[in-house]
């Protein structure tokens, strides 16, 4: 048998050691994918923070998914046409520095989770989902209607931005850029669960009055969380549309938010490695079947379906039980 | 030896499906009818995701090393796809979008238009009111680049006044307050663009409001594959298009046979598009290596096939000009179809060819 | 010190047409245990909500240590030093038992904030959590979750949080209920010895423990105090016995 | 042959083990208290009765059927009417919805309810949740009532209620046991009240029914072994 | 804009309410009462409406095409509740989202693999055809007063379902509390099968009668889905008077929106233009009163506080 760690660093290795194999077998699209599962996994670890542990579960993740990737290719845009960005009071010009656009992405996702938390967590359980998918659904329509960065056609940046001293273009060293990022985010998750705002904010997710009581403010520790969140999931959105080189109003959706959901119950809520778990079986899934059958829909399906019957409280909770329950 | 390999990125799921099935059968009865064994198709479904598309796509530049790309039907899917594939030097042939982008300014050697560009149905379908005469349209989009790109090509050629101008949102499925604007307004004529879904809700409950003005449409909401889900709402209205199935060439006669017999049912103009697409393609393997990408290109530019259209030539920026009709949706039988019953604009080019530099 | 430690003055909460607080005042002194008393659905836990900040009042005022808190939140109150028990237990359910007591204590530490020092690992909170376990005789059942409890042991648990929290004045809600006779007997020490640290406004229906352990008692009917007294007086209250005690003042 | 029998029961919670061997009888129109300290297994032993956990081994019958194998609504029906540890009563609907949604023809209706709880009747249109606690309890009461048992069990009975009604609990008990032949099985703290109506006790130790008898039976020393008072 | 047409267009708005809240009373049932998640709503509406073609086509009668989708759309919801919904009540909510996300892909990739891509026909039958003229001389579609009446039929039923029945109460008591009702001898399971399939029934009710002035295809279901949610969320959850108000000011917001805003923004901008952005907000205002309704009624409008 063996423990929740163990367990953890076998799915941290795997992740790196696919895409290693790849590279010597020259099968970059194998890498791409791994791209993919950790960038995602990103996202789900950001939502993970607020719907797992504090209990908050948003539908509207996509709107900092969304912020990330819009603040990648607006940037990136401008910089592209060497456009200015603001011209006044001051000149803003686009750049297609990596280390510089997550600065952007983050932030201004962190900065609209704030303000989203903040009107939100006024609302609990379905209501509090039914608000975030509010906001989602407005950024995404505005997106849609905002002629200047594509509008429902998207934005496409030809060219993938740049990081100091690597190749972005090749699959391998984004790949790297990708996984280093998401194994810092997730040690700083593992530190903030354990620590003092952890132990809070689970105990404010299963008992709000009881934190009252004891005099910690459960609005302030669901706000922090939700824009700690946020800024996550923004930042895996940068890291998202320079996978594609490409941003489209689908990053708003509420499709979008529902996939990061999933990510996360799949492989189990409130568990460190969970969404990553989650997000490489469902995107392995969807590579695998997509290839079998028309219909493959019906197969992924049926195994999500397995999964929830079968495996109670996702993979990793499947394994170890210590159940977690939410409203 | 001159193997080349396609990839085809196209919707094969969900509410958008039957259009990609359609290109996706016209496609491969043209590869079927032509018994080149030289030629392998790699199929994915998009499910019309953009992101999807785009992955996708490096995923047949990357592992499946293709060589030329084709198959996506929406203009949001074309514009994720195709700039980055001709940049990486795949040739790609459009069996359905035709984003204004990609015929103008960003016009590409490597990008090949078999069907048209967004605009010109709408164009031929301004041109066609007028000449009927109509002096006042109520036209309507959905709100998305495609939709404003159809009220402004209808703009372009229609000579009369609009009476009212709306963008819908897009997946609406309820038009009660549209219709009560248009009957509310003085038009005395209605132009929409409504793909899919959204045209079938409209047309049902147009015939149901008691409207009684002309409709004229682009041929997207009046296809072989949604016609028969209208039913009478339909009857008599001019849509206009490209392709129709009494187009009187032996070419397309075989087509439309076949296509029946192989598929059992009749082909849309998007099933039309991808035997287009296949047969250009095939006609350039006969002219020209793959691998030799310049003379691969030239062969394609010649567009030396048998069109289901007649005649087919390429402009100077790779895309058709060519005849657009006027069709009537007729009931034969127990099928709704259409028939031609006007040529609204001759060896039409688009418009943004001129802003191309090839 | 201040004296009184804890004020209210003529708090009135309406529900509908119901007066559930009708001009209530009353006072809890240093060092003493004030029980309030009376039928079900009188008001106590409508008051003792007012006075934690989980209701607020229609009118009236609650001072604290000598100042205006009736605008505070339950949050602020808390860290003034307020603490309180709940009737229903309300504790994090999927957490163990020393998690509980160390969110108590972090609470009382006043920083919650902290990302990134494992908290279980800080050595003062634990030693103080631990000692409220001790003093509930819960401390060998420290590491089961919360939730795997039975009832009684979940009310010794919801007292040790309040322990933790080494507050200035203590609003108890019926904290023997659910507790077999020999933990109310443990809980009447406990309570005798706590408030030598801070007094006890306690709301009880265990009539054995509020005489063994009241200075005072107040009886609330109705929402209005219908009279405050010493226990004998209390037991000699004629209206008293027939609106709440029954046969049980007799004895 | 009693109405109620438990033999030698084991149960636990997932992979803890909570009753050890418990083993009770209840005959009609009799009162039984069960009794322990906290933590005892008296909850766990009601739920298995209830059905609410499934026994490891063991037989549950009433009313001469081996109920081992029932859900919980078979049970029910037969008639067990429960009053749960912490009264469950259902926040979302009115005291009137609470009774009547599963109320049973038979001798008590929402009148007779009303009548030994006047409070209740006051309140018939508010919501649960905002009820006291102990008008929550006695609508727990009353809802179980509604349901007309064979026997009525009652977890931690008069929790929360003021000495008055609690005295009209246990008269209303006295009262029932008498004239309908309801017997109850019972836990509550307060000994010299349970003195009152019950017939026998069962006392429970670590999961474990340790001592059975006649109530009057139970001396000094045993009260104060197992229940330290 | 002339008051009459004004007057049509609200109307119309509140025409729409009525309809969506026909969408959304499965789901009022099934969400709003039982408490479960179910994202597969949207794939019972588009079984109902395939159910509805289906039948039509092959027997011409409309009658009997109702009559499917409702037997449809019923069945497959007890199929639904028995096999797989009966074994996430204990479980988290979450784990709900998962299962109800994969049988809609089930549902919608069945579906086209029964019926293929291409949507299907179903029209308004002869005898509701056409128009009358409502005083004021407004022409209104006989259809869509059928509809308005169903609807009101359904909301009116249910609210006696709900609100009055010993059903009613045990629904919301199992809600509430699952282990104890039973425990009080009502058999929740059966109820639950019984109160799913009348939900997913109206469902199917309601794709089938909306499918005949829509497109019936695959995917129609997921929009609808969404609006519904939104409905119950503004109405307050397991409120059935909620829902009916929820619809009826989402119905008027969006249409009125659809009308005003462009013309608003028409008085200082270029007539496309304005077409353009009027509409791109118009769809966002139904979220941005979603929004506003709940930070000031975090309950929605009729949902008791929760504690
Ligand atoms: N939110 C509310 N809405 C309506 N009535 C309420 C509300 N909260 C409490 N009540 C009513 O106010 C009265 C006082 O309730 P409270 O809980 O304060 O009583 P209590 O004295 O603590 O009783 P107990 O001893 O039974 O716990 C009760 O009759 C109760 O039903
Ligand atoms: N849900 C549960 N999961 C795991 N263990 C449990 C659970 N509920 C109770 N236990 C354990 O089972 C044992 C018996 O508990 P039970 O609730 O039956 O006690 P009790 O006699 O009713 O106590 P009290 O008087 O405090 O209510 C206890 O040790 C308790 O910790
Ligand atoms: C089928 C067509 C209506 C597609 C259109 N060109 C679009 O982009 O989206
Ligand atoms: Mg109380
Ligand atoms: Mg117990």
């Amino acid at each position: 048998m063996i423990n929740e760690k163990t367990l953890n660093a076998l799915i941290a290795l795997l992740l790196l050691a696919v895409p290693l194999i790849a590279w010597f077998l020259d099968e970059p699209f194998i890498i791409t994918l791994a791209t993919k599962v950790a960038i995602l996994a990103l996202a789900a670890v950001g939502l993970n923070l607020a719907l797992g542990y504090g209990g908050l579960v948003s539908l509207g993740h996509a709107t900092f998914f969304g912020l990330g990737g819009y603040s990648m290719g607006i940037l990136a845009s401008h910089a592209q046409t060497y456009t200015p960005l603001l011209e006044s009071p001051f000149v803003l010009e686009g750049t297609n520095s990596m280390p510089v656009i997550w600065l952007t992405a983050i932030v201004i996702s962190g900065l609209v989770a704030f303000i989203v938390g903040l009107l939100s967590l006024r609302t609990a359980g379905v209501y509090f989902i039914m608000v975030t998918l509010a906001f989602g659904q407005m950024f995404y329509y505005f997106a849609i209607s905002w002629p200047a960065y594509g509008g429902e056609d998207g934005l496409s940046i030809y060219v993938r931005n740049g990081f100091p001293g690597l190749n972005t273009l090749d699959p391998i060293q984004f790949f790297a850029i990708c996984y280093v990022l998401l194994m810092l985010v997730i040690f700083f998750m593992a530190r903030l669960n354990s620590a003092s705002f952890g132990l809070a904010l689970n105990a404010a997710r299963q008992n709000s009055e009881r934190v009252q009581t004891v005099g910690i403010s459960p609005f302030k520790l669901q706000l922090v969380a939700f824009t700690i969140s946020g800024a996550v999931t923004g930042l895996s959105g940068a890291l998202y549309a320079d996978l594609n080189r490409f941003i489209s109003p689908t990053m708003f959706s509420w499709q979008t938010s529902g996939e990061i959901m999933v990510f996360i119950i799949l492989g189990g809520v409130a568990r460190l490695f969970g969404p990553v778990a989650g997000a490489a079986i469902f995107i392995s899934l969807e590579h695998v079947l997509g290839g079998l059958s028309e219909y493959w829909h019906i197969y992924l399906g049926a195994v999500l379906l397995l999964v929830v019957l079968f495996a109670k409280g996702g993979l990793i909770g499947s394994v170890f039980r210590k159940s977690v329950s939410h409203g | 030896d001159n193997k080349v390999k396609v990839g085809m990125i196209t919707t094969l799921s969900g509410g958008g499906a039957g259009l990609g099935i359609d290109v996706h059968d016209g496609f491969m009865l043209a590869i079927a009818q032509s018994g080149n064994k030289n030629i392998e198709v790699v199929v994915e479904d998009d499910q019309r995701k953009p992101d999807v598309a785009v992955q996708l796509a490096d995923q047949m530049i990357q592992s499946e090393k293709v060589d030329v790309l084709t198959g996506i039907i929406w203009s949001n899917l074309a514009m994720a796809v195709i700039p980055s594939a001709t940049a990486q030097g795949k040739i790609y042939l459009s069996p359905n979008a035709g984003p204004s982008v990609l015929a103008g300014k960003g016009c590409h050697p490597n990008y090949f238009n078999v069907a048209w560009q967004n605009d010109e149905l709408h164009e031929a379908a301004g041109a066609y009111a007028t000449d009927e005469g109509y002096g006042k349209s109520f036209i309507l989009a959905p709100n998305y680049p495609a939709g404003k790109d159809a009220l402004t090509g209808y703009k372009r050629y229609f000579k009369g006044e609009i009476a009212g101008e709306l963008y819908t949102k897009l997946g609406q499925t309820d038009y009660a307050a549209e219709l009560a604007q248009i009957r509310a307004s003085d038009a005395d004529s209605v132009f929409f663009f409504l793909p899919g879904g959204m045209g079938i809700s409209f047309l049902k409950q147009y015939s149901g409001s008691g409207i009684e003005l002309p409709v004229v449409g682009p041929a997207f909401s009046f296809d072989q594959g949604i016609l028969q889900a209208v039913g009478d709402a339909a009857l008599g209205i001019k849509n206009t298009s490209q392709w129709n199935k009494d187009i009187d060439n032996p070419t397309n006669a075989a087509f439309v046979e076949s296509f029946q017999a192989e598929y059992g049912r009749l082909p849309s103009l998007y099933a039309s598009q991808g035997f287009d697409t296949a047969n250009l393609l095939l006609s350039a393997m006969d002219k020209a290596e793959v691998d030799d990408t310049e003379a691969f290109r030239a062969a394609l530019k010649l567009a030396d096939f048998k069109s289901v259209r007649g005649d087919f030539k390429f402009g100077n920026n790779q895309h058709p000009v060519q005849d657009i009709y006027v069709r009537e949706v007729i009931k034969e039988g127990d099928v709704y179809t259409n028939k031609i019953i006007a040529t609204a604009l001759s060896d039409h080019a688009d418009s943004y060819a001129a802003d191309c530099s090839l | 010190m201040v004296d009184p430690v804890l004020d209210i003055r003529d708090i009135r909460k309406q529900f509908g047409a119901l007066k559930a607080s009708d001009g209530i005042s009353l006072d809890l002194k240093q060092g003493e245990i004030h029980a309030l008393i009376g039928p079900n659905g009188a008001g106590k836990s409508t008051l003792i909500g007012q006075i934690a900040g989980r209701l607020k009042p229609d009118s009236g005022s609650v001072h604290f240590l000598g100042q205006d808190i009736s605008t505070q939140s339950t949050v602020q109150r808390a860290r003034l030093g307020l603490g309180r028990t709940f009737q229903v237990s309300a504790l994090a359910m999927e957490n163990t038992v020393l998690e509980n007591v160390v969110l108590g204590a972090l609470g009382n530490r006043g920083k919650a904030f902290g990302f990134f020092k494992p908290v279980m690992h800080d050595k003062e909170l634990l030693l103080q959590a631990r000692a409220a376990l001790e003093r509930v005789e819960l401390i060998d059942d420290e590491a089961c979750i919360t939730a795997e409890l039975s009832h009684g042991q979940r009310r010794q648990l919801e007292v040790a949080v309040a322990l933790t929290m080494q507050p200035k004045a203590f609003l108890m809600d019926e904290p023997m209920a659910g507790m077999g006779a020999d933990g109310s007997k443990k809980l009447t020490k406990l309570l005798r010895e706590l408030s030598n640290d801070a007094p006890i406004l306690l709301v009880e229906h265990d009539m054995d423990a509020v005489f063994a352990l009241a200075d005072r008692i107040s009886v609330l009917v109705y929402g209005k105090i219908i009279a405050t007294g010493s226990v004998d007086e209390i037991r000699a209250n004629p209206d008293v016995r027939t609106a709440y005690l029954g046969d049980e003042g007799g004895v | 042959m009693s109405l109620l029998t438990l033999e030698n029961i084991t149960a636990s919670y997932g992979a803890s083990q909570a009753l050890f061997g418990v083993d009770l009888t209840l005959d009609e129109g009799e009162v039984v208290a069960l009794m322990g300290r906290n933590g005892m297994g008296k909850t766990t032993t009601i739920k298995v009765i209830c059905r609410l956990l499934k026994n490891q081994s063991g037989t549950v019958c009433f009313a001469g059927q081996d109920i081992s194998s029932y859900p919980s609504h078979r049970a029910a029906r037969l008639g067990l009417g429960l009053v749960p540890e912490g009264r469950r009563c259902f926040s979302n609907l009115t005291v009137w919805e609470n009774l009547m949604a599963s109320a049973r023809q038979g001798h008590w209706d929402f009148d007779r309810v009303a009548n030994l709880f006047p409070r209740l009747q006051e309140r018939s249109s508010q919501y649960a949740a905002s009820l006291s606690g102990g008008e929550q309890q006695m609508l727990a009461i009353g809802r179980a009532l509604m349901t007309n048992p064979r026997t009525l069990i009652l977890d931690e009975a008069t929790e929360g209620l003021a000495p008055v009604i609690r005295q009209e609990i246990w008269k209303a008990i006295a009262q029932l046991k008498g004239e309908t032949g309801l017997s109850i099985l019972v836990v509550d703290k307060t000994l010299k009240e349970l003195a009152l109506v019950a017939d026998r006790a069962v006392i429970l130790e670590r999961g474990k029914s340790v001592w059975r008898g006649q109530f009057q039976a139970l001396s000094a020393d045993v009260a104060d072994q197992y229940l330290g008072v | 804009m002339s008051t009459i047409l004004l007057i049509e267009q609200l109307l119309n708005g509140i025409q729409f309410g009525v309809m969506l809240f026909l969408m959304a009373a499965g789901l009022t049932l099934i969400f709003g009462v039982m408490g479960l998640i179910n994202l597969a709503h949207g794939s019972l509406y588009m079984i109902g409406a395939f159910a509805a073609a289906s039948v039509a086509t092959l027997t011409g009668s409309f009658v009997l095409a109702i009559l499917a989708s409702v037997v449809a759309a019923a069945l497959f919801g007890a199929i639904v509740e028995f096999s797989i919904m009966r074994r996430l009540y204990e479980r988290d909510h979450l784990d709900q989202v998962l299962a109800t996300f994969a049988l809609i892909l089930i549902f919608s990739e069945g579906t086209r693999w029964m019926f293929g891509s291409f949507p299907l026909y179903l029209d308004v039958p002869e005898m509701l055809s056409g128009t009358v003229l409502l005083p004021g001389g407004i022409h209104y579609s006989r259809y869509r007063l059928a509809i308005i009446v169903i609807g009101l039929l359904v909301g009116v039923g249910l609210y006696l379902l709900i609100s009055k029945t010993r059903i009613g109460m045990r629904i919301r008591a199992g809600e509430n509390d699952r282990e104890m009702i039973g425990a009080l001898g009502i058999d929740i399971s059966k109820l639950y099968t019984s109160v799913f399939a009348l939900g997913a029934g109206l469902a199917g009710l309601a794709g089938a009668l909306v499918g005949a002035i829509q497109s019936v295809q695959v995917g129609m279901g997921e929009p609808v889905l969404i609006l519904a949610f939104v409905v119950i969320v503004i109405g307050g959850i397991g409120s059935i008077k909620g829902a009916f108000i929820g619809a009826l000011l989402v119905g008027v917001t969006d249409t009125l929106g659809r009308v005003l805003l462009p013309i608003a923004f028409g008085s200082f901008m270029e007539t496309s233009q304005a077409a353009s952005v009027g509409s791109s907000l118009s769809s966002m205002l139904i979220y941005l009163l979603m929004a506003v309704v709940l930070l000031f009624k975090p309950s929605g409008l009729f949902g008791r506080t929760q504690s």
